[in-house]
């Protein structure tokens, strides 16, 4: 019992901060649905979901209950044990990533050595949960859109991983905590490595499966792709599991290239002003939804208005908190969750605006992309960044060396292109055979 | 409960996760069913790398091997999957010699590995000596870059080898 | 600490079942699997002993070990393809010509 | 994964293939085809081989049914031929039928039917490209292509009560009146509409990706095209010169001015650019005849009971898809003796087996959704 204790109090925050993100990330995952379908009506003209609780603030816990009490359909032919274990992979490996996630300077369940590196490796364990759910549903749509989700998972993850990597050189460590503190006082590394973080966009927008990526479950296509067969609540299991990944690959951008936790323009004193905009924002939120409260039609939906309008006062006051002397040493913890979260679901939104705007790619085009322009720009890249570090070693001063750098990538990724543009009979991308040594 | 003996317990229990799944690896009749039994104890050895703290190894073992190659390996059993397989003869005409000889070798190495640790040479409880700390992967990068450094580049040109020999084979027959 | 002698038992374990899988199974598929089995007894020994002697060359070892693990794979499964594109079998010793 | 049979899934025919052929099925419930046509696609990898269209899945028998309904009671029927562009449907019909009887629509009567039928044509044009749109990925002009239709498909429910099957016509002139208002509704929503094609040319035309998925794709060449009987902006997608607005005007065509856009090369992209044009022009031809509607009556000189002498008439029109065409036998009595309609749809569906071939899956769906087919027509 004793042993018990210990325990515990050797592991009680991690422990904790554990059951917050399994308790608040398919909420979270919810909600960027939510918000992925509202910024998809106001793009397209329309309203989007408004039913349910005021401008539909609570469809995704209607959505969720639907979920849930779906009618659970397996396959007749499909293998049942993997067909149920395999959503419960992808989940598991894209919530296990926040492990080792630094959201603000407290809130980490691990600060890890290889933070980066285990952030990856864990979220590359997904593929299992595509490939297994595609192969299990025992239907052709199903294990083609398996096969290429895989394929194309594994090409980009390549693009991904290296456009990773020139940030980390640049950092100098593989842990989160230490990678944003790098940047701390200095520039974030979106200004030092911008083709870097371009790279990682595309590549986290591939890997994540959505648009224009999204082939496989490219749905005038190959109707859902690996999730044909799935329907209720593994259905569900799977559209968190691909919501969940997407926080993961923009908390990860947001970590390497935009600074983390840090507040825009931390190091200039005179914008300290700039700390007043947590509070305040979410004041502002608050104050319009109790402004819009008496305006909504029905009284339940008043009612949750009102909440929400409460909520949102709740956290203004909880950002405002620092602003008290005996509560000073709270401000990097709240602060930092505030700004870490804000950039993650500006990352997210950048997804949905590309999403919402192009047309799909077709696979062999796909698969071009990351072979013949994604990856050897994304090695170039990590040359480029290893030139800028040794050259501000030898003491160079920053901007002739990030022209240099950079426009040296540059002029490759033009190279690139024009090389794609030219047409040579270039032999059918290979593929999905080579990677493994990748 | 020391950080000590958490690492103990997670020794053993990876311990047995990894030798059910390679039981499982060996046994099972779908081959999909193998490989995923693999990734079980291919995990379950990472883990035991990640109590022994080897982080960067625990880190590789699950992106090149779990990620990579096996779902490699994934990939090729869907292409070439055949549900005859399935029905057919799943254990080779010399299994019973196979086996006992292999019994011979487990017999042999067990032994020896038994009477080493009556020598007293492995006795020495693991991680006293020496310098390692658990945080190692800059060790481990100075290691490989300045010892290491001619391993290294021929294990590159070994993969560009397999890579180009990979390719070779699969490629269509014009 | 765990004692160096069970990580060594446990590598055994790993190993012998690893060469079970390879002389008795005919699914080529599953000798490979059993060949990285193998592979992966040989990298708990390294690590266990790398840690056991605070050196990080056993370490390295285990990333070699890996990196062939990988080029065995990709050129074993490209033969296993071209193999299964002409006699559409996966079964070992089905495999008996030199040439077709 | 090309390259390697795949065995022992359903929906794949296990035939005797080469060792690297599969047989897929699209459809009939797959949700790009456009309704329920079915193509069996013989597929090396993902690049197809062969491909055989099966269709009939919407059949009712329409031009059996007019044998047994007099000539009025037809003309509904065949807005559900094509039941984006119904009014055009009902144009041809009427038209048709005119010239059996020998009838002629008043003036009024045949510049409304010229402004109502060049505004179906902008909205099953609008229609085709969303969805071609969604078919190929991009999800958002859809949205912007309804949310225009649904302006036309207002002016159509003001005018007859009905906005997808109208039965907008009567043979020998118009049913209705124009509403009050009519000319103000659609003069506003044609000057609107202008900068509209301008905002959809905006998210796709010079769109990299929209042009390295359509370009090149699903070549029909002028030849093909003019061998397979295609008509409509797949024939001249293809850089043939043919509009029967031109070249046999009928309503009240030859009173104003138009363009006819051709492409050059005959792929999807160039079918698309044509499209977009025709809704420009279309719009054109709405703003000049709103100016100025001729006063008059709305029906011309047709009895009660239709019976027209025996004889024959083929009458042909420019729908939306192409040519439209009505053949009617009469017999002298109340009911045609034969009618036979040729649905641009069904023609140029022919040419899909020569345009896929040789592309890849993902192509089937542009190439579909670029002949701009209607099941309801192709089945008829």
């Amino acid at each position: 019992m004793s042993a018990l204790l210990e325990f515990l109090k050797t592991y009680m925050w991690p422990l904790i901060f554990a059951l917050v993100i399994v308790g608040v990330l398919p909420l979270l995952a919810g909600y960027v649905v939510l918000m992925e379908r509202k910024v998809m009506a106001d793009m397209q003209a329309r309203l989007g979901p408004m039913r349910v609780g005021p401008h539909g603030l609570l469809q995704p816990i209607a959505d969720a209950l639907k979920l849930l009490i779906k009618e659970d359909i397996i396959p007749e032919n499909a293998d049942k044990l993997v067909f149920w274990f395999a959503p419960v992979i992808s989940v598991t490996a894209a919530m296990l990533a926040y492990s080792a996630l630094a959201i603000g300077p407290f809130f980490q369940i691990a600060e890890l050595n290889i933070g980066l590196l285990f952030i990856v490796a864990v979220s590359s364990m997904g593929i299992f949960g595509i490939i297994l759910g595609g192969w299990a549903s025992n239907s052709h749509y199903s294990l083609l859109g398996a096969l290429r989700s895989t394929a194309q998972m594994i090409s980009y993850e390549t693009a991904a991983g290296l456009a990773l990597v020139g940030g980390v050189l640049l950092a100098g460590t593989l842990s989160t905590q230490k990678i944003v503190l790098a940047q701390h006082g200095g520039t974030w590394f979106v200004f030092v490595a911008p083709i870097g973080f371009f790279l990682y966009l595309v590549a986290s927008i591939a890997e994540t499966n959505r648009a224009p990526f999204d082939l496989p479950e490219a749905e005038s296509e190959l109707v859902a792709g690996y999730m044909t067969e799935y329907s209720g609540f593994r259905w569900a299991v799977y559209f968190l599991a691909e919501y969940a990944n997407m926080i993961v690959v923009a908390s990860i951008a947001t970590t390497l290239f935009l600074g983390g936790w840090l507040r825009p323009f931390g190091s200039i004193a005179a914008l300290d002003f700039i700390d007043f905009f947590p509070p305040l924002s979410f004041l502002g939120v608050a104050g319009y939804c109790l402004y819009r409260t008496p305006k909504q039609p029905e009284p339940i939906q008043s009612i949750v208005m009102a909440l929400f309008g409460g909520l949102c006062f709740l956290l203004a006051t909880a950002m405002a908190l620092p602003f008290v002397p005996a509560f000073a040493a709270s401000k990097p913890g709240l602060h930092g969750a505030f700004w870490f979260l804000l950039k993650v679901s500006l990352y997210i939104y950048s997804f949905m605006w590309i999403r919402f705007t192009f047309p799909r790619f077709r696979f062999d085009q796909l698969m071009k992309l990351g072979w013949y322009f994604m990856i050897p720009l994304s090695i170039v890249n990590v040359l480029g960044l290893g030139l800028y570090k040794v050259l501000r070693q030898l003491q160079w001063s920053r901007w002739p060396a990030f022209l240099l750098t950079t426009g040296g990538t540059l002029l490759v990724a033009i190279w690139l292109v024009w090389l794609a543009q030219r047409k040579v009979a270039v032999p059918a991308p290979v593929g999905e055979m080579t990677e493994a040594e990748g | 409960m020391t950080p000590e003996q958490f690492s103990q317990i997670a020794f053993y229990f990876f311990a047995g996760l990894a030798v059910l799944g390679a039981i499982g690896t060996v046994t099972a009749r779908n081959v999909v069913h193998s490989a995923i039994f693999l990734i079980t104890s291919l995990l379950a050895t990472a883990g035991i790398f990640l109590t022994l703290g080897a982080q960067f190894v625990f880190a590789v073992q699950i992106i090149l091997y779990v990620g990579g190659i096996m779902v490699l390996f994934i990939f090729v059993i869907m292409l070439v999957n055949l549900d005859v397989a399935l029905h057919q003869l799943q254990f080779n005409r010399q299994r019973w010699v196979a086996g006992l000889l292999t019994l011979v070798l487990a017999s042999q190495l067990g032994f020896a590995i038994w009477f080493a640790r009556g020598e007293g040479s492995l006795d020495i409880p693991a991680g006293r000596t020496g310098t390692l700390s658990p945080q190692n992967v800059e060790q481990f990068g100075l290691a490989l870059f300045e010892k290491y450094a001619l391993p290294f580049e021929i294990a590159s040109v070994l993969l560009l080898v397999a890579l180009i020999g990979a390719v070779v084979m699969t490629k269509k027959r014009a | 600490m765990v004692p160096i002698g069970h990580y060594l038992f446990l590598s055994l374990a790993l190993f012998i079942i690893g060469v079970i899988g390879v002389l008795t199974r005919r699914n080529v598929i599953i000798i490979l699997m059993s060949i990285e089995l193998i592979l992966n007894a040989v990298n708990i020994n390294l690590v266990a002993f790398s840690r056991h002697w605070a050196n990080v060359d056993g370490q390295i070892f285990t990333l070699f070990i890996i990196t062939d693990a990988a080029a065995e794979a990709a050129v074993g499964l490209g033969i296993i393809i071209a193999f299964f594109k002409n006699r559409e079998t996966v079964l070992a010793d089905e495999m008996d010509l030199l040439k077709w | 994964m090309a390259d390697t049979r795949i065995s022992g899934f359903p929906g794949v025919e296990q035939t005797v293939l080469g060792a690297d052929e599969i047989i897929l099925n699209m459809g009939p419930q797959h949700p790009s085809t456009h309704g329920v046509l079915r193509v069996k696609l013989r597929l090396d990898g993902e690049r197809i081989v062969d491909s055989e269209c099966i269709i009939g899945y919407l059949h009712r028998g329409v031009e059996k049914i007019a044998e047994h309904r007099s000539y009025t009671q037809f003309a509904p029927y065949v807005d559900r031929m094509d039941y984006v562009a119904a009014v055009s449907n009902g144009l041809g019909y009427c038209e048709a039928v005119e010239k059996l009887l020998g009838a002629e629509a008043p003036m009024r009567a045949k510049v409304v039917r010229t402004i109502l039928t060049e505004l179906q044509r902008i909205s099953s044009h609008l229609l085709w490209l969303g969805t071609h749109a969604i078919d190929i990925g991009a999800l958002t002009p859809l949205f912007y292509c309804l949310r225009e239709r649904e302006e036309i498909l207002k002016i159509f429910e003001k005018y007859c009560g009905a906005r997808l099957t109208t039965h907008a016509f009567r043979i020998g002139g118009l049913q209705y009146d124009t509403y009050d208002g009519f000319e103000a509704e659609t003069k506003r929503f044609c000057l609107d509409f202008v900068h509209r094609v301008d905002e959809y040319e905006q998210l796709l035309t010079e769109n990299r990706i929209w042009i390295a998925r359509t370009k090149g794709v699903g070549v029909l060449s002028a030849a093909d095209a003019i061998d397979m009987g295609a008509t409509g902006p797949v024939l001249r997608g293809s850089g043939v010169k043919w509009d029967i607005r031109k070249a046999m005007p009928y309503a009240a065509y030859d009173k104003y001015d138009f363009e006819i856009p051709i492409g050059k090369n005959g792929d999807t992209y160039d079918r698309y650019l044509v499209r977009m044009e025709e809704m420009r022009q279309s719009n054109r031809i709405c703003l000049q005849a709103i100016e100025d509607i001729p006063a008059g009556p709305i029906m011309g000189k047709v009895g009660k009971v239709l019976k027209p002498p025996v004889g024959e008439v083929y009458h042909s029109i420019e729908a939306p898809k192409g040519e439209l065409g009505y053949y009617i036998v009469s017999d002298g009595t109340t009911q045609p003796y034969r009618v036979r309609i040729r649905p641009p749809s069904f023609i140029n569906l022919e040419a899909l087996d020569k345009m896929i071939k040789g592309h890849l899956v993902a192509d089937v769906v542009a190439i579909i959704g670029t002949l701009d087919i209607v099941l309801g027509e192709v089945d008829r």
